[in-house]
């Protein structure tokens, strides 16, 4: 009895990590929409937005203000940070290999994270949450109202985001560019500017994704690594599939706390990896996205 | 010292060390080998997970060495320092090790960075380089002359902490035990016995609980500890991170246990800084330090010494020094120890005499560090006190008297 | 000079190295390499040794994805496995060097086969996080397998016994792992003066181009994982006796990343590519810690700054050169040999 | 070479050398090639004409492998070849060239040619590594090979050292005809032998291939739009038009067919909408 | 209104597509622009509207004059909100999104030109049919629906210079007739001018006013519609009639061989 229980506490907060996995992976995900790259520094832009949150929220503390301040200070700065490396990493190498811009991504991997060390320390830090840990019950299941209101926001956004895409010319237009970039262009759109905004919007949402985890997780350089693991969450959505993304993140965000439950904690890191590894022999293209034909 | 001389110690010991490291591509070995001092090298995680512990540790060494040689060295020689960092990389200190050793093959010295280099270099160590090692680690297997019979702990081990702990659990009526431990070599390395020591005692241990060294998930690891419902929970393996997370989450979970944990988990600046943040949830956490917090001075003749010459030479000095402070420099005390009775010998100072030396000390005085005089036995030094946090007034407080394992 | 062509026979034009500056530079590289171990001390033996050993696994990552365009992320978890199995033979079994070595390259060339399947459905990008998950998984594994590996507690090892002889000094290690190294570099050099080696190009330059010339994509893929990850394997038993111990972390993503980072610095699907990006990879970090060691006087927080600059270095380097220079170093080393060779005759 | 094709032009009532039987590929609902029926007698040259996606090259690639058809068999001297794959199909004699120059931009034009020889090597893994014995002769070998029959053969001696990608167009279609050759195919499917050329080139070209027809016996089928060159060289001219072979024959038949002059040119508004397929 | 003077092109920095290659389009006119396969008609249309550095091909020499202003160097989005736009070969309609959000991509050709429309109205009398698959996506059209809506797409960008990549491309006779004719339509009644790369040369000419020729990378003849589909050579090669009387027959070139030794 007690063991079913333990089961649908477990499942709940896999499932609201989810969400905010699902938060993490919309960044990438756009970007890949986008670009046709995958940011293996999504993860590590996402550690570094929450620095930045972090250290907003010492600043605002010290001029007096709420510290409910730092979190759009956070948001616009790692926004800003996006859009700066799209400019100077990613610009030059348009039209070139993605393989380029894939490992230059895994180069800015240890370019941030060196840069956060030498800035911030390896020390964790632990930037206020934007929710007082508090334990609420569903029944009689425990959930961390953090984690609760993380998904509930994490959830939000994904939907907002949803809605621009869909519903927006602005939607159009990013669409259109991942749709056909050359195209993109002769129909008058921007395309280096929607890059640049798109890495911007995946840059903030990741920085809201990192401050929703780290009173989760405290806050350590090594933060940006989960951005590896969420890989997964895009793999198994099928890369571009927004629909499938969500559903991917609540699934691994679900299997994680399971594999946590059954096998153990530290069985939890490498359950992700299985995933991938799983996914890509048996169906490459993941459970939504689409098989392209080769044209020779 | 004055800031000034201190400063210009500083040019002496590392900058020597860089421009060695240059001019060593252009010299065969025997030439840098003709050295009129002592010198000690020492790795230390600057950066990495435990970087925390490794920058406020490091001072420890470098103080070592400017008050030594402000009172005329050991033996009329002066100390020189050949510091870097290891990132708590195991080869990357191991290669730290072997550099010193190329700048100073008769390195007098090594201060090794964790129980991973300690485990790696020990092989080269028995068979070839003999040089006494002390670290920061205090694994069980280090305190074993038979087996590293160059290697040595500055107080008691993560084995005989946790024999400390259970006993102090028997004696409280625990029944029920958790463990909760990074999956590392340092985390791992006294829970089997733990296991062992627990059964002997009667206790039960209901759940071990592996995480990561930091950044771990803590919420779900908390979960788990909720169900396994333990009186006593037991963490090892952390400095920084994931234990004060733990016991916030816990109590958030409304968990009632008591948390014990070790040497390297028992900092004060952590407990206020997070206590700062989460309110008293770290009230009455308890472990096993060997050595007085440097607070409790007044019995402590070698803490008012540092507290004088910090004064002195640190501006930044806070009026307090860290637990992994004084980790260094105890273990740095020792091996001046040896040194001295080496010399007192009149032996030649090698990595041989200098641990037999060391296995003599006998009753030492250690000037406060240790509450007792302390002897050295199997390389450790068996000694340690129960503390526990207190919220209220910001000071781990001694809950035992000292013990003898 | 490189203007007229004065071979008589097709084998003369066949040869690996056509110039006589070259032949000299080759002579003049394995001289020292000779004589320069008994002038360094021992660190930079050290640094030697290791040079070898990582050049033997960046050798292997350029077949498999300088040459084969198969990119991975996965070479230091091979070398792992190659690592461990000579730890786990020679400890728990007391196997010799000459018999561990060999089925350290068998036992991680197999296990490349294995993590080399997706590589027949998939490609390019999630080839790649294939690898990075195997990578993980492999380090995963040889720390839950603690009845074998002794998980994250390590393994030591006793020295390696050669003929008699106790290889335990830096010199008498330098001395085993310099030749193997070499022989490394000579056998994947001449792979691709043969239709193996051609077959790799053609797969990476368009593979179904490759396939229309009767080139089995299966086969090769597979057996470029094979040799990829039996070169690992090699460097990883010899990094079992050369460190004489062993713990998984070794063995992790950073690693990977540290020898493909060597590859793209070096310069991929290039000969010299493998030794100029181990050169690189060493030379940084002991660079750097000798600047810091002459400024830590000045600016005494410098010792730890090293580690993060150093990373901070490698990222600009890879990137640098993706943009400036993709073909790496040995784009600019044959641009200068370009420029000996026409010497007279330009500016 | 040493082709086993005689080389006088086989019997016409003989099992063809290629046989396609109601052949049908479809992408994404998207019928590419319908139901194609034909033959090809070996040691001929045929030609695939038709406009721009007709599904010619679509053609081509279900000959060589790269697409599953979606229905239909393709038979290759007698035997099915329908579910080999692509390199099988190489190795047992079918060579083509691409529309987009598919050499390997990366390497010289000799390791070009020499990969076209792929299936005829046997050094394995470790004879490569220690580049001893067997590997060595062999390699010779093939060189003195190619140097002999091929590269003399194309006059491409001046280039054979210099990388793919720096030559111009038309000698980088010589060379990967070259490549082609050096498979010493029974069948060559030439993609636009000609596109890009100007009449000098084309005639070299058109000359080649005659004399590769003459010299080895090789069966060929080529696709171009240059109707003169197509015209003059080929015994049998295949017509596409949506997916479908709308006529069949000799050259002056083909030339006089109604419907050809109207699926090519489209321009007078007879009745044509019965060859062509809306879909 | 579009002038080019010796444009050079090279693909990866090595490999040269255009050898000086000299044009110009008229305003109000079309202009054809004809050549074999692999000639280099597309990669000219690329270089003047600047799609050329996503294939890693740049123009290396040259002029092109839009207007009389040089446009080299500009980036393809704001030639496009110039009035210069590109109808790719192949159509290139976003397939995953719907008719009417295909027509609204094109609104941002209008940017910082005038108010963004939001109504389709002009292009649906063009093309009714679109009117009927506003809603659907663009994938599910048939390809002479794609076409139109590629079209479309152009006449709702209001430009004044149209480049039109092989608009026959894989369509029936019938569709090819009905969009040529929509094609001079919009020349005569939005005074648009066109530049038309067509592998259907007859009927290329017929709607053209000019034409050139193309043969690697270089125009070896131009005129007049009229003139050059009079021309022989045109007639023969490009459009399939009459004879081979001036040229002898592939056939009977002569089978000369310079055996040349490279060791002997």
């Amino acid at each position: 009895m007690n063991e079913l229980l333990y089961i649908v506490e477990d499942s709940l907060t896999g499932l609201l990590t989810g969400g905010i996995y699902a938060l993490m992976a919309v960044g990438m995900v756009l970007v890949f929409k986008a670009t046709r790259v995958v940011n293996f520094a999504h993860g590590t832009i996402m550690m570094v937005g929450t620095y930045f949150f972090f250290s907003f929220s010492l600043l605002v503390q010290q001029l007096g203000l709420s510290f409910w301040v730092s979190v759009p200070l956070a948001l616009l700065s790692t926004g800003l940070l996006g859009m700066f490396l799209e400019r100077v990493l990613m610009r030059p190498l348009l039209g070139q290999s993605v393989f380029s811009m894939i490992m230059v991504t895994v180069a800015l991997i240890s370019v941030l994270e060196g840069l956060t060390i030498l800035i911030w320390t390896s020390d964790a830090q632990y930037p206020p949450g934007l929710f007082p840990l508090q334990i609420s019950f569903i029944w009689e299941a425990a959930v961390n109202m953090q984690l609760f209101w993380g998904f509930v926001i994490g959830l939000s956004l994904f939907v907002l985001i949803s809605i621009v895409l869909f519903l927006t010319r602005i939607g159009v237009a990013l669409r259109a560019t991942a749709s056909d970039q050359a195209t993109a262009y002769s129909m008058g759109i921007n395309v280096p500017g929607v890059f640049g905004m798109t890495w911007m919007v995946a840059a903030m949402t990741g920085c809201l994704a990192g401050i929703l985890l780290a009173p989760l997780n405290s806050l350590t350089p090594s933060l940006g690594h989960l951005g590896l693991s969420v890989l997964a969450v895009i793999i198994l959505g099928g890369l571009d599939s927004l629909l499938g993304t969500l559903i991917a993140a609540l699934l691994i965000g679900w299997l994680e706390a399971m594999t946590g439950h059954f096998l153990g904690g530290d069985y939890r890191e490498v359950m992700p990896y299985i995933v991938v590894l799983l996914i890509i022999v048996i169906r490459p293209y993941g459970l939504f996205g689409s098989k392209e034909v080769e044209r020779i | 010292m004055t800031n000034r001389s201190r400063r210009d110690f500083l040019i002496k010991t590392t900058g020597a060390a860089g421009a060695a490291a240059l001019g060593s591509f252009g010299f065969p070995a025997i030439v840098q080998a003709q050295a009129k001092e002592w010198v000690i090298g020492a790795s230390l995680p600057l950066t990495g997970p435990f970087a925390t512990a490794g920058q406020l540790g490091m001072p420890g060494i470098i103080d070592f060495i400017a008050m030594t040689n402000d009172s005329g060295g050991i033996g009329g020689k002066k100390i020189r320092g050949i510091l870097e960092d290891s990132g708590y990389v195991a080869i990357k200190a191991l290669a730290n090790f072997k550099k010193a050793l190329a700048e100073a093959p008769d390195l007098a010295c090594y201060f090794g960075d964790s129980t991973g280099f300690m485990k790696l270099v020990a092989p080269e160590l028995n068979s070839r380089y003999k040089i006494m090692t002390g670290s920061t680690s205090f694994a069980s297997e280090l305190a074993n002359p038979s087996t590293n019979p160059y290697q040595y702990v500055s107080g008691p081990t993560y084995q005989d902490m946790f024999g400390i702990l259970l006993q102090h659990v028997a004696d409280k009526g625990g029944k029920r035990l958790a463990f909760v431990y990074s999956d590392t070599e340092f985390g791992k390395d006294p829970i089997a016995y733990g296991r062992q020591r627990a059964k002997e005692l009667g206790i039960e241990l209901v759940h071990e609980e592996i995480t990561k060294a930091s950044g771990a998930e803590v919420q779900s690891h908390v979960a788990q500890l909720r169900r396994a419902d333990p009186d006593f929970i037991l963490m090892h393996g952390y400095v920084t991170g994931v234990w004060p997370a733990i016991i916030a989450t816990a109590r958030a979970f409304g968990m009632k246990s008591q948390f014990l944990g070790t040497f390297w988990a028992m900092e004060k600046v952590i407990a206020d800084k997070i206590s700062a943040k989460v309110g008293d949830a770290l009230n009455g956490y308890m472990g096993v330090l060997p050595y007085r917090y440097f607070y409790d001075r007044k019995e402590a003749p070698a803490y008012q010494e540092l507290d004088a010459w910090n004064k002195a030479n640190n501006e930044k000095y806070p009026g307090y020094l860290v637990t992994w402070y004084l980790q260094v420099r105890m273990t740095m005390n020792l091996w001046k120890k040896a040194m001295e009775i080496t010399i007192e010998a009149d032996k030649p100072v090698n990595g041989d005499n200098l641990m037999t030396s060391l296995a003599s000390i006998k009753d030492w005085d250690s000037g406060g560090f240790f509450g007792n005089p302390v002897s050295v036995v199997s390389n450790k030094i068996p000694q340690g006190r129960v503390y526990a946090y207190n919220t209220e007034n910001k000071l781990f407080l001694p809950k035992s008297d000292w013990i003898q394992v | 000079m490189h203007i007229g062509n004065a071979r008589s026979s097709y084998q003369a034009d066949e040869v690996m190295w056509k110039r006589p500056a070259h032949k000299g530079a080759m002579l003049l590289i394995i001289l020292s390499l000779l004589i320069l171990p008994f002038w360094v001390g021992p660190y930079h033996l050290m640094l030697m040794s290791q040079l070898g050993i990582f050049v033997i696994a960046i050798a292997g990552l350029n077949i498999l994805t300088g040459y084969t365009g198969l990119i991975s992320l996965g070479q230091g978890a091979f070398m792992g496995i190659g690592a461990y199995t000579t730890a786990v033979l020679a400890t728990g079994y007391g196997f010799p060097p000459w018999a561990t070595f060999p089925l350290s390259i068998i036992m991680t060339a197999l296990i490349g086969i294995g993590f080399g399947l997706p590589s027949l459905r998939v490609r390019g990008l999630y080839l790649t996080i294939a690898t990075l998950a195997a990578n993980v998984i492999i380090v995963f594994a040889i720390r839950k397998l603690e009845w074998l590996t002794n998980g994250d507690r390590g393994i030591n090892i006793e020295p390696a016994i050669l003929f008699g002889f106790s290889i335990e000094s830096e010199l008498e290690k330098y001395f085993v792992i310099a030749p193997l190294a070499l022989l490394f570099v000579l056998f994947s050099q001449n792979l691709f003066r043969t239709k193996i080696g051609r077959a790799f190009i053609a797969i990476r330059e368009q593979d179904y181009s490759a396939e229309i010339m009767g080139i089995s994509l299966i086969r090769y893929k597979l057996t470029a994982f094979a040799i990829g990850s039996a070169y690992a394997g090699a460097a990883g038993s010899l990094w079992a006796y050369f460190f004489t111990a062993l713990t998984p972390n070794q063995f992790n993503l950073s690693q990977s990343i540290l020898f493909l980072a060597a590859l793209i610095i070096g310069g991929m699907g290039t000969t010299l590519g493998p030794l100029f990006g181990a050169v690189f990879v060493i030379l940084v970090p002991e660079t750097l810690r000798a600047i810091a060691g002459l400024i830590t006087p000045y600016y005494p927080l410098a010792l730890q700054a090293t580690a993060p600059i150093t990373e901070i270095i490698y990222g600009l380097l890879i990137i640098g050169f993706l943009i400036f220079e993709p073909m790496g170093l040995s784009a600019i080393w044959a641009r200068i040999w370009r420029y000996i060779d026409r010497w007279p005759f330009t500016r | 070479m040493n082709s086993t094709q005689p080389k006088v032009k086989t019997n016409q009532d003989r099992e063809p050398l290629l046989r396609v039987d109601s052949l049908s590929i479809a992408f994404g609902g998207v019928q590419a090639l319908n139901n194609l029926e034909l033959e090809i007698q070996s040691g001929t040259i045929s030609s695939i004409i038709g406009p721009n996606g007709a599904g010619k090259t679509t053609f081509f690639n279900l000959v060589s492998g790269f697409y599953q058809p979606t229905g239909g068999e393709i038979f290759f001297r007698g035997q099915s070849i329908t579910s080999l794959p692509g390199h099988k199909r190489g190795a047992l004699g079918i060579a083509r060239t691409f529309q987009n120059i598919a050499l390997f931009r990366g390497m010289s034009v000799l390791d070009n040619i020499k990969l076209g020889a792929h299936s005829h090597l046997k050094t394995g893994v470790f004879g490569a590594g220690i580049y001893i014995r067997l590997a060595q002769h062999e390699e010779l070998q093939l060189r003195e090979t190619i140097e002999r029959e091929i590269i003399d053969f194309l006059e491409i001696d001046h280039i054979r050292n210099a990388p793919v990608s720096g030559l111009p167009y038309g000698l980088q279609k010589r060379v990967e005809l070259a490549r082609a050759l050096a498979m010493r195919p029974s069948m060559m499917l030439l993609d636009e032998p000609v596109a890009g050329m100007n009449r000098e080139e084309r005639e070299d070209t058109a000359r080649f291939i005659l004399d590769i027809q003459e010299q080895w016996g090789t069966t060929i089928l080529l696709v171009d739009h240059d109707m003169g060159m197509v015209m003059d060289i080929s015994d049998q001219v295949f017509v596409f038009n949506f997916g479908e072979l709308i006529a069949a024959g000799k050259p002056e038949i083909i030339q006089s067919d109604p419907a050809v002059i109207e699926a090519y040119l489209g321009r007078e508004k007879s009745d044509i909408s019965r060859h062509i397929k809306t879909q | 209104m579009l002038e080019i003077k010796n444009l050079e092109v090279l693909y990866h920095h090595v490999i040269q597509v255009l050898h000086g290659l000299s044009l110009s389009v008229p305003g109000g006119q079309i202009v054809a622009l004809l050549g074999a396969n692999g000639a280099g008609k597309t990669t000219t249309l690329k270089a003047i509207s600047s799609l050329l550095p996503l294939e890693n091909g740049e123009v290396s020499a040259g002029e092109i004059h839009f207007d009389g202003v040089d446009i080299r160097g500009i980036p393809p989005y704001e030639l496009v909100r110039a009035g210069l736009f590109h109808i790719q070969e192949g159509r290139k309609v976003f397939v995953d999104m719907t008719t009417e959000e295909n027509l609204q991509a094109a609104t941002y050709a209008l940017v910082g030109r005038k108010r963004v429309k939001t109504d389709f109205e002009q292009i649906y009398h063009y093309f009714p049919k679109l009117r009927d698959r506003r809603k659907q996506l663009a994938g599910y059209l048939s390809g002479g629906e794609q076409q139109m809506l590629a079209i479309g797409r152009a006449l709702v960008a209001e430009p004044r210079l149209i480049l039109l990549d092989e608009p026959s491309l894989g369509l029936a006779p019938q569709l090819v007739e009905e969009i040529f004719s929509i094609i001079t339509k919009i020349n005569q009644e939005q005074s648009v001018s066109m530049l038309l790369v067509e592998q259907n040369a007859m009927m290329a000419l017929s709607v053209a006013d000019y034409g050139f020729i193309l043969e690697n990378g270089k125009v070896v003849l131009e005129g007049s519609a009229q003139t050059l589909s009079e021309d022989e050579d045109v007639r023969e090669f490009y459009l399939g009639i009459g004879g081979h009387e001036q040229h002898k027959s592939y056939r009977e070139i002569k089978h000369y061989k310079r055996r040349k030794r490279w060791l002997s």
